[in-house]
């Protein structure tokens, strides 16, 4: 066995930990899992540190400046220090001045997107409801209710979200209440499709623990388990119990 | 990129040596005495900068989004809309129904001769318009080429002149030409009208063999050449927007690049709170310290492990698997994959709990999920698989492909138009500084 | 957009407008006062929300809550996935309880940053959910599968829970699991209805003209479409394919 | 009565142990076996495989990491087993770093089951970066592109890819993948020299994968985990992929039942309060 196999076995094991802690979060929040909830938001935000700063500020700041000259760069400072003024009360504003910019790009960004996203989902909903002619009967009245579904099923829910028109109003009222029995039929259907895939995740996680964890790993954490349960039992719950036969409740 | 405005202005040089530093040092007291300046403006000019800035950092991306395309490509854009036009019209001719793959055009009945004609005439005349679009195109192509090579001229001088050495300079790999941001420019759109000239070809050629299967009245190749059509019209209108940038597009790439950066700057804020409050939490020994404890070790111990990995050349032969294997696939990926599988079990009880026949509402939901979910798994085909021919459309599978295909597809539809415009509204709102609401309202 | 901003404009103006009644937004004030009722703290998460139009509605509705909320002195946890909606939001929590005349309600830690990593940020929020105990819980913002992992904790524990979203998938997890959800774009609507604002509510009549418009719109295309497979007029088809074009590319 | 009404608020860790054993039980029955109707999208994988020149590499491409790895895996082994029975030379070509390991290994796992040596009958790379860069190089100059395997072996000294100068010497991709990268594929590989390509998506994105079939882009599809479970129904040889479906079929009636006692017991409890 050479030492990356052994380090990959090692890898296995410490997924098998971390897998084991996050479900346990489904009997009950407890200290194993709070433990890992810690452990996963320092990897994670110490990953992040480490990415932002190999694709973002040393790629796009640090080389540039440092490595081909471009000494302007360092002006970013002034941007990038005007976040720090909100921990001043005094000189709050100057936080305020970068996110106004910054949300004055956001909002610029969405002008942008705007007409890319929506023009062609607008032209793709241009169905013609008329039977077609040249294609068997039985097709022709098929293609045609389809369309007539879609477009129906379209405007009814467009029409439950007019906001300034009221709902009590009588030609709003059938409109209105369809197009939120389609989107209710809509949201079920999604909720359906979803399933299957979430399925397969948790699959993958079982498959993960029996083929890719090494067999030695499960005697040692069965007894861990009880061990750990036990301490647990006797020491902490009783514990906790006890003050609390002991306390009123407090807040 | 050697600079903004390299040629122009050339203050922008890139330094080398103790000058870059001395500039850099410059620049960050700059910066800073930007910030201090700030610091000193008097309340009343606050609130209108605020506004000034969020306008004029909208205005960029709308401006570059409304002007519709440089001066150089107005023709050649013009012949563009005619071509796809004409091949739509073409496509049109040959289909017996709007959006209907189907069917034929007989050229016997109802006038088929006739649309079969109107086909073929339009047909030539995009043909005609494309031709005169290449042609356009070659012209103002030949143009920036030259364009292309003074800038790169231009910025060759520049670099003996003021001895920038090799490292500072970014050069194009197929020419060793110099590229600063003119000439990146300047080369993109010599390639991207290159690039357009080869498409109109490539579509020029699939319509003319598309017009010589007009006139054959079989359905499989009409079919075959209204997809052709449809996809050539398609794709000329892709060529249209390929071609269509104007003189802010360039600053596009460097306005998100200085926009990445500050953001980058950022996540100390982000650590800093999660730091603090951990910190705190191990100060005063609150209950739970210990995980505080290991949130930090797990903080340090990734952002070393990763730098290791990534920059120390000569580190021990264990840092990369360690990192890798370990750190990396071992702990974080999996406690990622698990927490993305709690769903599995959540959306068993919500299903349990929701799907309930309470109202009409909830008792939909539960019928579309059931169909869903039956029409995906092979359990639930088999139970309609013996329905064939004129019933087969009662299969769960085709039933279940027709709920996420067609009332599925309408509604999400509906909802996102309604989103689009509310998020229009929205940005209109925030561009203008007309938000109302606490931090929008508040003196500074 | 010139519509959306002539309504603004007459909003401002002093014209009256009407807007219908959006159940979920009018559970908001429901969900805080029982947060108050309990005495315990109140959760408002915005997902995984960058900087841009989403979060910032989202702050406005985060804005309504804390006025709410600092009246009674209720504290309210805002975790945060972004660094730069973290400072943000921070603000704007200040800021609230300032116009509130309470800045001493303002609990600096209360706002805290989770880390970006969507699954990170889940099981920090999961873990926060059951340790406060929470009493109610508001998901406005960008939310993707971690939608269904943070509404069920927020269940299992007793919360109240109130939830919206622009992403339309999301939508039915967060029905099944939450008391109140609003849908698709009443998400946008949330402050009008909240603040009563004149300048918003124009905003919002101005938001119904534009989806008319785009139905409109449709409903021309839907006929054309109609009209185009049957004609075989090459003056009608001109126009008409004319019309679909505009619309295309 | 009583317990019927009880149905009404089943404890949701009942729920979830019982999901739990279910799936996991079926997971790992071995004889199990539900109807299983073969589509054309995957007869027609199964064809192409079945033609393919035994001296021509197949190229599967790895995508996916842990996150999908219940729904590609499977797929990959499938179509390996497939290759492997007729003979054909199997590489492993991955774009993610923990998806690099995951199919290693199961290959590996698949070779040893079936006879098979490594840098003979497969041979693997290990994780590369930037992949639209490496697709372009390798259509032309397959040797430099690549340069070394998996081990570090410079792939002049591995048998199998000894002779595989550009796109000639391929004879298919297999593309496994959770995101839209078939493209990439398609575009550079596929369309240009007509090398055929079996596209394994994840289920959520399969709807787009009927498209590429209908434009004759792609020659085959396994869509998701039924897909793979599919394709072992042709080859005679149920996996994991088929159990797995099994597990997927009865997640899936499970919840449905769980509903349906949810409701007669709020029926119940309905008429009780009535009474």
């Amino acid at each position: 066995m050479d030492s990356s196999t052994v380090f990959i076995q090692i890898g296995a094991i410490v997924g098998a930990i971390c897998t084991l802690a996050i479900f346990s979060v489904l009997f009950k929040e407890n200290p194993y899992y709070r433990l890992f909830e810690h452990i996963f938001i320092g990897l994670a935000a110490g990953y992040g540190v480490f990415v932002t700063w190999r694709d973002v500020l040393y790629r796009l700041w640090w080389e540039p400046m440092i490595n081909r000259g471009q000494w302007w760069w360092a002006l970013a400072i002034a941007g990038g220090g005007m976040f720090y003024f909100i921990y001043s009360k005094k000189h709050q504003w100057i936080s305020k001045l970068l996110f106004g910019a910054l949300f004055g790009l956001g909002a610029g960004t969405f002008f942008q997107g705007f007409a890319n996203t929506y023009f062609p989902m607008i032209s793709a909903s241009f169905k013609s409801v008329v039977p077609p002619m040249d294609v068997p009967l039985t097709d022709a009245i098929v293609a045609s209710a389809n369309d007539l579904v879609f477009v129906l099923v379209l405007i009814t829910v467009m029409a439950y979200f007019f906001f300034s028109i009221d709902h009590k109003a009588k030609a709003m009222r059938g409109t209105a209440s369809l197009g939120r029995w389609f989107l209710m039929f809509a949201f079920g259907a999604m909720f359906g499709s979803t399933v299957m895939a979430r399925m397969s995740l948790f699959i993958g996680r079982v498959d993960f623990l029996v083929s890719d964890v090494p067999r030695m790993f499960w005697p040692y954490a069965v007894g861990a388990a009880i061990l750990i349960g036990l301490i647990y039992f006797f020491f902490v719950e009783k514990k906790r119990r006890l003050n609390q036969d002991a306390e009123p409740k407090t807040g | 990129m050697i600079g903004i405005t390299m040629i122009p202005a050339e203050v922008f040089v890139p330094k080398s040596g103790t000058m870059l530093w001395l500039l850099v040092a410059a620049m960050t007291a700059v910066s800073i005495l930007f910030l201090v300046i700030l610091t000193q403006v008097p309340s009343r000019y606050r609130k209108p900068m605020v506004m000034a800035a969020t306008f004029i950092c909208g205005w960029f991306y709308l401006v570059e989004f409304a002007i519709p395309s440089p001066r150089d490509a107005v023709t050649a854009n013009s012949y563009l809309r005619k071509a796809e036009f004409n091949l739509r019209l073409a496509e049109h001719s040959i289909t017996p129904h709007y959006g209907d793959p189907r069917g034929r055009v007989d050229p016997k009945i109802n006038g088929g001769a006739e649309r079969i004609k109107k086909a073929r005439e339009s047909v030539d005349k995009a043909h005609l318009y494309l031709s005169k679009a290449a042609e356009e195109i070659a012209r103002i192509r030949v143009l920036r080429e030259k364009d292309y090579i003074r800038a790169c001229d231009e910025a060759e001088r520049f670099k003996n002149r003021y001895g920038l050495t090799e490292k500072m300079i970014e050069r194009s790999a197929d020419d060793h030409k110099i590229i600063d941001l003119r000439t990146k420019a300047l080369k993109k759109r010599v390639s991207d009208l290159g690039e357009a000239l080869s498409k109109i070809k490539e579509n020029d050629e699939a319509v003319m063999s598309a017009a010589a299967g007009l006139s054959d009245s079989s359905a499989s190749k009409q079919r075959e050449a209204r997809d052709v059509l449809s996809a050539a019209a398609d794709g000329v209108a892709l060529i249209r927007t390929s071609i269509s940038d104007n003189f802010l597009t360039k600053y596009q790439p460097p306005a998100s690049n200085i926009l990445s950066v500050i953001y980058g700057f950022s996540i100390g804020l982000g650590i800093l709170s999660l730091m603090t409050i951990h910190g705190k939490n191990i100060a005063k020994a609150r209950p739970g310290y210990y995980n505080s404890i290991a949130f930090y070790a797990a903080l340090i111990i990734m952002a070393v492990a990763a730098f290791l990995n990534e920059y120390w050349k000569s580190a021990p032969s264990f840092v990369k698997p360690m990192f890798q294997e370990v750190l990396f696939n071992g702990a974080l990926t999996s406690l990622q994959a698990t927490m993305f599988s709690l769903v599995a079990f959540y959306i068993v009880s919500a299903a349990y709990r929701a799907f309930r026949i309470k109202s009409a509402e909830s008792a939909l939901m539960m019928a579309a999920a059931f169909i869903v979910m039956l029409g995906i798994v092979p359990v639930g085909v088999a139970m309609t698989s013996g329905l064939h021919g004129n019933l087969s459309w009662l299969r769960l599978d085709n039933i279940q492909n027709w709920i996420m295909t067609v009332p599925n597809m309408a509604a999400q539809r509906g909802m996102a138009f309604g989103i689009g415009v509310g998020g229009l509204a929205m940005a209109l709102r925030i561009w203008l500084s007309l938000e109302r609401g606490s931090y929008f309202d508040k003196q500074m | 957009m010139a519509i959306i901003l002539y309504k603004i404009l007459s909003a401002r103006a002093g014209k009256q407008l009407f807007i219908r009644r959006i159940p979920g937004l009018s559970a908001i004030d429901e969900a805080v006062g029982r947060g108050t009722e309990l005495g315990r703290p109140m959760l408002f998460s915005m997902g995984l929300s960058g900087l841009g139009i989403v979060a910032i509605q989202a702050l406005s509705i985060l804005g309504h809550i804390i006025k709410v909320a600092a009246r009674y002195r209720t504290r309210i946890l805002i975790p945060v996935a972004d660094p730069v909606l973290y400072t943000i939001a921070e603000e704007a929590a200040r800021d609230a309880y300032e116009s509130e005349g309470a800045p001493e309600a303002f609990n600096r830690d209360d706002v805290m940053f989770l880390t970006g990593d969507q699954f990170a940020y889940a099981s920090g929020v999961v873990g926060i959910l059951n340790r406060e105990k929470v009493s109610s819980v508001f998901y406005f913002g960008d939310f993707y599968a971690e939608s269904l992992i943070l509404a069920e904790n927020g269940q299992q524990v007793g919360a109240i829970q109130v939830a919206g979203t622009p992403q339309i998938m999301q939508i039915p997890f967060f029905i099944a699991a939450c008391d109140y959800t609003i849908i698709g774009d009443e998400y946008y609507a949330a402050s009008a209805y909240l603040s009563r604002e004149p300048t918003l509510l124009g905003s919002l009549v101005g938001q119904d003209f534009g989806k008319a418009i785009i139905l409109g719109i449709i409903i021309i295309g839907v006929i054309s479409a109609g009209v185009l497979s049957i004609t075989t007029n090459s003056a009608i088809d001109a126009m008409l394919i004319r019309f679909i074009n505009a619309f295309g590319g | 009565m009583d317990f019927l009404v009880r149905l009404h608020k089943i404890d949701r860790r009942v729920m979830y142990v019982v999901l739990a054993a279910v799936t996991t039980t079926i997971l790992y029955t071995t004889w199990l076996r539900q109807p299983i109707e073969v589509t054309p999208e995957v007869r027609k994988a199964y064809q192409t495989v079945e033609h393919l020149p035994k001296n021509k590499i197949v190229l599967v491409s790895i995508w996916w990491g842990p996150g999908t790895v219940a729904e590609n895996r499977p797929q990959m082994e499938a179509i390996v087993r497939h290759c492997f029975k007729r003979g054909v030379p199997v590489v492993i070509l991955p774009w993610d770093q923990v998806g690099s390991n995951l199919a290693y290994n199961r290959v590996e796992q698949v070779a040893k089951e079936m006879g098979k040596v490594y840098g003979k009958d497969w041979a693997a790379f290990g994780f590369r970066p930037a992949a639209d860069q490496a697709v372009l190089g390798l259509r032309s100059d397959f040797q430099g592109t690549f340069k070394r395997d998996r081990f570090n072996t410079p792939l002049s000294e591995i048998p199998v890819m000894k002779n595989v100068k550009n796109w000639q010497q391929i004879g298919a991709i297999v593309e496994t993948t959770p995101s839209g990268t078939v493209g990439l594929w398609i575009n550079f590989i596929g369309q240009p020299y007509k090398i055929p390509i079996i596209y394994c998506p994840t289920g959520v994105m399969v709807p787009e994968g009927y498209n590429f079939l209908d434009a004759g882009q792609i020659k085959g599809m396994l869509p998701g985990l039924i897909g793979a479970a599919k394709y072992e129904y042709i080859l005679k040889q149920p996996g994991f992929a088929t159990r797995a479906a099994n597990a997927l079929s009865a997640s899936h009636v499970l919840i449905i039942l769980l509903i349906i006692l949810g409701n007669l017991g709020y029926i119940a409890a309905g008429r009780r309060e009535n009474r």
